[in-house]
């Protein structure tokens, strides 16, 4: 389907109730602290949107929630996990407990396949991989994502090949988008490139709306253009507790504080998701309750230290 | 007389030795950022630090807490990709070191940061390979930096999620892995180890001050040869005074001695 | 009473109909780029116009002259490379038409910019595909555009540059084309012919003003098989005004009639 | 080889002599009237290094002039033209005469190869030229570069293989490097993103040098980072007589000009290349017998309003 250059924006219950459905594959954006689309999952939990399948190249907590609150049926990704602040604890014990089904890849294998599904290939191939259980292992289990060939123009080298990812739906935090879709990424880019234009539908959450006249004066820096978008969400401190490069650094406190619950599970973790997701009526709500103005105002003064 | 270190400082230290000025380092999460780091600082200010997250040679501000820290990205030349960063400089052969940590390293250095116990009823489910798999497939130079524990060193990993030499000296390029035989060392708080490649083995090079080569045997999993092995050198106070005040300031990642 | 119009007008202007509002448009250079301009300016101001070289919905300024042409980037959206438009967006499939030229084209609308004579040992030699194989490969409608004349339409190319359907209605199916019954039109100064996909071959679907099927037929050199054909409607002042003062003011592609 | 961060600025006498040699395959910049590799392209012919392999997408008037300098071998590529200018009169004559070797490809076919040398892959798949003569004709030319697989996950579709392209050295033109080699692209980018990071050795042109401070001030701005490059030569007007997008636009006069010796060839295309190019000790003196500074004043005013 091609998207229009038409006005894009909703609020976020709108995309999510538009674009995701029951046993989609999503793209989630972001990485480890940076970045993820926190806003739109939120939505997602509240609206219960469920049997869906993650992927990725790092999925973090955006993916943990949605493990977490029982939405998710399978990850396809390369790591789970929030660097310093600890793994994903509801995602390894849902693997643990053999709750979700996990297909598992290196990061460039994953960004591979959403090249593939970029540039309307059915496969990619990888030098990655190889003489590894992460190929091994899977094959023997009778997963049809890895195929290894003989390279035809030199049959003693073997090349794995994999298929392309493409999500029915990818959702992205970005500091800059207009009302057609055109996103401007600053700063680290993940997997996203690739994944958003191999996707059917695009939800993007941005810091700010620009004009699309400022888009066209800086045609170079705009990282995705509108045909590949199909809802701009309008939200300031969407990627709130994770980072968004340029706006505000990732909040310790509450990153510990997730942890905290996620870590146990059970009552404390129900209690998070009740606190900060499901009596919100939306983010801003989620925002207030999990951060004070001052404490913003920290975050953005201490992203500012670091440009 | 030098200052106290810890075991924990020297091994950073050490590790950050095997980086030379002017080398294109890739460099994975945790301690291989601050080795990486205090390199850039102290002898290898041409060094190329290149993140998984795209941003290459940055001149990188204290302590990032993870590779989408702003921190890392600071005054790099060009801000990028995963794909770039992976795909078109690592894969593409252009990193002379890459630099990752891990939770099991075997006796061919092969890395398991995916699974304790069996891929299909996992014991502990570790977070994946991330880019730590392309990391050990396609640098020429491989450094793992971890500390030195039994557990940590079993004679097989119970899932090869990096490949070292796989099971002997030519395992690698058997697998068809383009780069096959790369040199590779383990960076511990009591040891260097690096590959022996007649054998495709981790043999002990080096000892961390005070520390003898059955010490390191008692805390392996997998047989060790004999053999030399040469002294680590301690850390010089300009080394300690830049990897305290400047490298790690809060201690987030490394304890002083008490 | 209407303005006189030269065919090549008309022509360009038939072409143009063939884009819809809002649809996504692959263009080629030469009359294509004048064509596709004038359906932004005229009666498509939303459509998305892309360039091989990159450009995503450029605004355009009167006649560039290349596809790098700086007035074929003014106010684009995004710019790019050849792999994101040619890769990004047509092998990907998002583009609704694409538009193209050539110098043959036969019964199966397929193009040849190649050679004229055997490839291997050629009569004339032609630029080659560019990016008309990749446009004719992958877009949900094909349209071409050229002058009628009988050489130009051969009953088999001879080389194909460019698929139309091959060699009949499942050619492109059975070889593998992504995009495996497209809608194509051949615009030309006499008609606008379209694959019938029953027989994979091309039928006059309209004629110029004053011109006849058997003119038609004179000037080209596969079989036309009889049928109902509609008149093309002649140009609007507005639309030639349009044409000649604001797409190609200089009459650097279209003549005006003497 | 890994290039570091040295200063790399030298002339094109020095950069041509030491990275390109004899039998060189070169990756060739710039497309049609935009931004083509001229100055370091008069330096190869000057310097008469021959039996080169010419790779690109559109290749244009600096690979016409290789030919018909006698220095090619043989052309990879997408096309040869000049678009309303003509074709390449020297290029074509070279086919027809059956003097030069010819490998055809779609662009997107030459972008993908470059795309598998940038990526450290051994080939790239395509779903380009199935059913073509392309594909067809130069396999039964005994053509070692395209191979037709079945898609693995889906038996019934045919897919192309295309081995990568890897060159030994491209040279192209650009608006902005700094010393260490770090390239700024402007406007159209074409296959050089991907053809510069798959060569072996880069030699860079450039109308502005910049520092790398302004570099790492803005580093979402820069195309190719200076692992990629190894000379920087600054050559304003560089590009000359076709365009650099930004700075000055394609000089019709001077395209005429040499098309009117290209397309008979012989003594009048000698000519052209004693007087614009023998003759001249190095660019500026070309630029000096070919445009005068009133003429490069209108070409810059003229780029000027379409920005």
């Amino acid at each position: 389907m091609t998207r229009k250059a038409s006005n894009k924006v909703m609020t976020a219950q709108e995309a999510v109730k538009r674009f995701v459905h029951d046993g989609a594959t999503v793209g989630m954006g972001g990485q480890s602290i940076g970045r993820c689309a926190m806003a739109v999952t939120h939505e997602i939990v509240r609206q219960g949107i469920k049997d869906l399948t993650l992927v990725g190249c790092n999925l973090s907590m955006s993916m943990d929630i949605l493990v977490g609150a029982g939405l998710a049926k399978r990850t396809e990704c390369g790591t789970g996990n929030l660097e310093r602040f600890g793994t994903t604890f509801r995602w390894r014990k849902a693997i643990e407990d053999r709750t979700l089904e996990v297909e598992d890849y290196s990061h460039l294998a994953m960004a591979s396949r959403f090249l593939a599904g970029s540039l309307g290939l059915p496969f990619m191939p990888s030098k990655s991989m190889l003489g590894t259980d992460i190929l091994n292992k899977q094959i023997a289990n009778g997963s049809d994502a890895f195929r290894v060939i003989d390279n035809p123009w030199d049959l003693d080298e073997p090349v794995v090949l994999l298929p392309a990812c493409k999500p029915d739906v990818s959702i992205i935090h970005a500091q800059k988008a207009d009302q057609m879709g055109n996103i401007i990424i600053e700063g680290f880019t993940t997997q996203e490139p690739e994944m958003v234009k191999a996707s059917s539908s695009v939800i993007v959450s941005c810091e700010e709306l620009i004009s699309s006249d400022e888009v066209r004066r800086h045609p170079d820096r705009t990282t995705v253009p509108y045909i590949f978008v199909d809802a701009v969400v309008v939200q300031p401190w969407g990627s709130f507790p994770t980072s968004t490069y340029g706006h505000y650094e990732h909040d310790p406190e509450h990153l510990r504080r997730y942890q905290a619950c996620a870590r146990p599970g059970g009552e404390a973790y129900e209690e998070y998701l009740r606190e900060f997701i499901y009596e919100c009526e939306n983010f801003d709500e989620h925002l207030d309750r999990a951060i004070s103005s001052a404490r913003r105002e920290e975050l953005r003064a201490s992203m500012q230290k670091l440009l | 007389m030098a200052e106290a270190y810890s075991l924990d400082e020297l091994m950073v230290v050490e590790a950050s030795r095997h980086i030379s000025d002017w080398d294109t380092v890739m460099v994975g999460t945790g301690l291989p950022m601050v080795a990486s780091l205090f390199a850039l600082k102290n002898h290898a200010p041409n060094m190329c630090y290149v993140v998984e997250t795209g941003g290459i040679a940055p001149e990188i501000l204290g302590t990032p807490s993870s590779v989408t820290d702003a921190r890392v990205m600071y005054r790099a030349v060009r801000h990028g990709s995963l794909l770039d960063a992976l795909g078109g400089v690592l894969q593409r052969g252009l990193a002379d070191v890459a630099f990752l940590g891990g939770a099991q390293i075997d006796q061919f250095a092969n890395v398991n940061s995916t699974v304790i116990g069996d891929y299909n009823s996992p014991k502990v489910r570790f977070p994946g390979s991330g880019g730590a798999n392309d990391l050990a497939s396609h640098a020429k130079k491989v450094l793992i930096i971890t500390r030195h524990e039994k557990r940590r060193f079993p004679e097989r990993c119970d899932f090869i999620t990096s490949p070292g030499y796989i099971d002997g000296p030519d395992g690698r390029k058997r697998a068809g892995l383009t780069s096959p035989y790369p040199d590779i060392f383990v960076i511990t708080d009591l040891a260097v180890m690096a590959i022996d490649k007649s054998t495709g083995r981790l043999r002990v090079e080096a000892l961390m001050p005070e520390v003898s080569l059955e010490r390191v045997k008692e805390n392996t999993g997998f047989e060790l040869p004999d053999g030399d092995t040469e002294p680590v050198e301690p850390p010089t106070e300009a080394e300690l005074r830049l990897l305290r005040e400047e490298v790690d300031p809060g201690g987030e990642y490394l304890k002083t001695p008490e």
